[in-house]
Formats: structure tokens, sequence, C-alpha cells
């Protein structure tokens, strides 16, 4: 546990949650939501917890953006909000 | 002021900003319009209580909860201070977040599949679209 | 617009009560707070036994793996039975049974083969580089499973990497390639049988009159000298149960959300 | 000690190649420039970074028949190196593939036709069916 690296991480990211939220273009936002996964797992890599690290690197980083762009690319990209 | 900082933030502050990420997921479960976007949002909520609980775990100075080989055939031998808990990570909130992580994503894929139904029936992944069509739905009745 | 405005009003009043909660937490990374040492005067906390004992009662040195399959092995049983669960909902939402246009469905499409890697000029460097890639990916998947007792990983990394190695190959290629290795009848069937794996191992002592995921029993019957060995093979074969589970249910639910449930063409 | 020093400069040209890569991210006009920095930098500063930590575990070899364990990290450090190798470059191209297909036209300078459009055709932006 280094609380200056835990800092940096953690403001990444809450801008990277805005931001996944905020983009009108859902492919974007997906792609920013795997952003967000990959800066969880080196956040819980810092706080000691490899094997959490491990899953989340694949599960939040690689699967789960998968999953949401391939339902965007079956019904539409844009969103109002 | 000063003593508040230095009492209540100062020791906390990543439990702030985990409150801080979890507030933007619900917000965004309530607010946005577009069904991805809430699931997007319900994602990012429960990234924060994954996070809560992980970081009770956390001792300062502590390694991962790998246990030393050298250490692990001492305390075979009987020697009951081979292994230090203070410098091993808590096991317990890994395991449990570990599977959930992995039923989070599982769930994730219902739900999507839910919004893959609902486009196929409505034409449109706006909540409030969708809900003007089930309204007339019910009108025709 | 109204709704945003309800919307702020109950985040800030959540958030409120949230914060003030937190000034009442342990300092973050406390080694004496009450979740990792237990409250002074009272028992001490579970996660010190845990420590403590662990590689004396299971011979397992990565102590997440141990506690996940042994100590805590009635808890992950069901979490891969949600999962399992999960992979079904999905067959059940989303599966078109049905064949739409049976009528020309015989005439080949004439996309399907620029869909794969000869056809599509554009797909070839990708397309070879995941042929060399995919297996090694499947080896470091089954090192993971494999070697969870020493090192990071498990059952449920290693079934998810197992899983996306052949979402690669339906991403690179084409689903139906992916579907030609890993067929619907497979995957199902593998689902199945990586939650009976997981139930008969923790099933087996009861039949030596122990109890339940109590590993140790299986000592006579893997010819171990100890019931420490025994409790390892039992964690092993579990995480097995769990790699098989997650793997399908993984490549299920792609292939049914890429192709809304017809498990053709795909993205 | 030589191990040392070596291992420092490999890791730190490494990390002047990634601020290359990050300073042409930031800097070049258009997609396709962009991708040419991001992949070329990231990919050798990744193998100098990876091959100088490499480097740095080998100061721990005194005894070699007991310190044997080190050199598995060397080489699991190495088959890294040669994953990233195989993987980034096909990605670079994966997403210029990308790029081109989804109508981003190159940035060239007024007076010069540009040849792209003779080597490799579009094909028709297809549009998902409801």
């Amino acid at each position: 546990m280094i609380v200056a690296f835990d800092i940096i991480i953690l403001v990444f990211l809450v801008i990277a949650a805005i931001i996944s939220l905020s983009v009108k273009d859902l492919l974007a936002a997906a792609m920013v939501f795997g952003i967000y996964g990959f800066l969880i797992c080196l956040l819980w890599a810092e706080m000691g917890a490899v094997d959490v690290a491990f899953t989340e690197a694949t599960v939040g980083a690689g699967v789960s953006t998968v999953l949401i762009v391939a339902t965007i690319l079956n019904t539409r990209r844009k969103s109002t909000d | 002021m000063e003593t508040f900082f230095k009492e209540a933030v100062v020791p906390h502050f990543n439990f702030w900003i985990y409150v801080i990420i979890m507030m933007i997921g619900l917000w965004s479960v309530i607010a946005k319009n577009n069904l991805i976007k809430k699931l997007i949002g319900l994602s990012i909520f429960q990234t924060a209580i994954l996070l809560l609980y992980v970081s009770l775990g956390v001792k300062e100075g502590a390694t991962i909860p790998i246990i030393d080989h050298h250490a692990a055939e001492l305390s075979l031998a009987g020697d009951a201070a081979a292994i230090n808990p203070d410098a091993i990570a808590n096991p317990v909130p890994h395991v449990l977040m570990l599977t959930a992580i992995v039923v989070g994503v599982a769930t994730l894929g219902v739900a999507l599949a839910l919004c893959q139904v609902i486009y196929k029936d409505f034409g449109t992944l706006e909540e409030d679209e969708v809900l003007q069509k089930i309204k007339a739905l019910h009108d025709d009745v | 617009m109204k709704a945003k405005i309800f919307a702020s009003i109950a985040v800030a009043i959540t958030g409120a009560v949230l914060l003030y909660a937190v000034t009442d937490f342990p300092n973050f990374g406390d080694p004496r707070s009450p979740a990792n040492a237990g409250v002074e005067g009272g028992s001490p906390s579970a996660s010190l036994y845990y420590i403590e004992n662990t590689y004396r009662d299971t011979k397992v040195p990565n102590l997440v793996t141990a506690i996940l399959a042994d100590y805590r092995g009635y808890d992950t049983l069901f979490e891969t039975v949600v999962i399992f669960t999960a992979g079904m909902a999905i067959f059940a939402i989303l599966r078109v049974l049905r064949n739409e246009n049976a009528p020309s469905a015989p005439s080949p499409d004439p996309e399907a083969s620029n869909r794969t890697i000869d056809g599509d000029h554009h797909r070839i460097i990708v397309g070879i580089t995941c042929r060399i890639a995919v297996p090694l990916v499947q080896i470091f998947a089954l090192y993971v499973v494999a070697h969870g007792h020493h090192s990071p990983g498990g059952g449920f990394q290693g079934g998810v990497m197992l899983g996306a190695s052949f979402i690669l190959i339906a991403l690179s290629g084409s689903l139906r390639d992916a579907l030609a290795r890993f067929s619907e009848a497979s995957y199902i069937r593998l689902a199945s049988i990586g939650i009976l794996i997981y139930a008969g191992v923790a099933f087996l002592p009861l039949v030596f009159g122990r109890n339940f995921v109590d590993y140790g029993a299986l000592k006579g019957l893997l010819g171990t000298d100890g019931e420490e060995m025994a409790r390892s093979h039992g964690i092993f074969g579990v995480e097995l149960g769990v790699a098989f589970t997650v793997m399908s249910i993984m490549f299920a639910i792609f292939a049914n959300l890429s192709t809304r449930g017809r498990l053709k063409g795909g993205l | 000690m030589i191990l040392t020093i070596l291992s420092v400069i490999l890791i730190v040209s490494g990390l002047v190649f990634f601020f290359g890569a990050a300073v042409g991210l930031m800097r070049f006009p258009d997609f396709y420039s962009r991708m040419h920095a991001a992949g070329k930098g990231d990919t050798l500063s990744t193998l100098l970074v990876i091959s100088g930590f490499a480097l740095y575990q080998f100061r721990d070899i005194h005894d070699f028949s007991h310190d044997w364990p080190v050199l598995l990290v060397v080489l699991k450090l190495l088959a890294i190196v040669v994953f990233i190798y195989l993987t980034s470059p096909t990605s670079t191209s994966a997403l210029a593939d990308a790029g081109w297909e989804d109508g981003i036209d190159p940035v060239i300078e007024p007076g010069r036709e540009n040849h792209l459009e003779d080597d490799c055709h579009r094909t028709p932006p297809s549009s998902p069916q409801p």
C-alpha cells in the first residue's frame, strides 16, 4: 500500500467514471469503461489483493467490455444523454 | 475545519472517494435515460462496493496473501511465530469479492440480454420512449 | 428534467449519510482494525485463524485459493451455480430455436466466405496472429488453473481466460469457427459437468462418514500420506469444476449476445 | 554493479521512448500518425523496460544451483516481451484498418494525392439492421 499511488489512481478512477457516463457515443462509453476496469485492477494489485486484480483484469477489462460492445452493435450506438 | 480535515478526511480519504464513485453510479441509475448507460452506472456502483470491502482488509506494510516458502516450512516444523499475521493482507474480503466479480459479469450478461429483447420489441433503448410505447400498448386494449 | 432534480436530491442525501458514517470507520490500512484483528476483549478475527493455520491444514500457500475452495467451499459451490443459472437465463431469454428464414437458408450466404480469414483480405494479419496467440492463451489459462495453489490464480481466473480465448477466435475469425471448436451442445454439457465435478468432490466425504466439503476424508481414496495433501487435491478438483463452468458460460453469454440468440453470422 | 547500471540505462531509455509516444499521441494531426506514434513507441519502450527488469533480476543470481527460481522469473519476463511483440503491432494494424473502414481520411499535404484510395477499397458502411 503506497498512499501517493493510491490517490493518483483514485482520482483517475473518478474521471474515468464521469467520462464513461457523459459521452453520447455508447461505443466510446464502453471503451472508457474498459479503462475504468484496468484502473480498478491496478488499485487492487496495489492494495495486495493479487487474486482479485487478476480476476478484474480478465473480467472487467476483457469480457465485460466485449459483452457491452456486442450488445451495442446489435442495438443502437447513439444515446440521447 | 483543520481538525475536521485531519481527523475525518485524511485517514479515510479512500472511503470518501468510494462514496463519490458510488454516488456517480447511483445518480446515473436514476437519472440517465439510456438503458446501457444505466447498466454501466450499475457496474460502477458495484465496483465501489467491491472496493470498500477489499480496502477493509488492507494492512499497512503488509504483503500479498501468499505464504513464503521458508515461513511455511518453519510453521510446519512447529514455529508458531514464523507467520506474522500483521505482515499478510486479510484474505477473507479477497475471497468474497473474487466470486462477486465473476457473478457480476454473468448478471451483466443477463441484463444486456434483456436490453436486446427490449430493443427487439420496442425499437429503442431510451427509457422514456419505451415507457410511452408501453402506455400506448395499454391504451389500445 | 424532473428525474434529474429528484436524482440529485436523493443522491445528495444518500451521500451525506454515507459520508457521515465514514468517519466512524477504522483508519485505512490499520492492522488492528476489527476486520483484521477482531474486537478488543472479544474473540479474535477469523482471518487470523486462516492466516496462521491454512498452510498447516491444507498445504496450500495461496490463502485465497484455500479459503475459496476449502473453508468456504459451500459458498463457492452456489456462486458457481449462480453463474450457471445466469447462462441458462440468457439461453431462455435470447436463444431463437426456430429457423426464421428456413426456405432460403440452404443457399450459402455470399458474405460468409468474406468472414473467414482466407476470404477476407483485411483479416489476414489479425487472423494469423490470433491463430498463434490462442494456443498460448489456453496453455497459460490451464497453468493458471493448475498452479493456483502456489501463485495468484485459480478456477475463476483460468475459466474466464479459457472462455476469452474462444471469444478471441470468434472475434478474429467468425463465430462459426468458434462454434466448430466448441459447439452449443458441448458448452451446455461442459457447464453441467463442471457443476457435477464440484458437487461430486464435495459430496464424496459424505460417503466416508464425514461432513460435506471435508476433503480430508478422501485420504484413503487418493492414496496420499496425510489429510493435508488430500485437502490440497480436493481443492484442485473443485477448481477444475469451477473452471469448466465459468469457461462454458462466458462463451455462451458472448455467443448469444453477439448474434441475438441465432448463433449465426455474428459481429 | 555493471548489471544495475545497464538495467537502469535500459529502463530510462524505455521511459524516454514512452514519453515520445505520449507526445506524439497528443501532437500529431490525424488518426493514422497518432496510431503510428502509439504503436511504435509503445512496442519498443515495452521491450526496453522489460528487458531492463530482466537484467535487474540477474543481480540476484550468486549460486546457480540455489538461485535457479530467479531464472524462471527472467524467462517469464522474456515471454511477456515476445507476446507483446506479437500482439501490439497487430492491434495497431487492426485499429488503423478499422479507422479506414469507418471513413477517417488521413491529413495530406495540399498538392499531394491520396494513394491509399487506389490500394485499399472501402467496403460500404453496413448499417445494423433492427
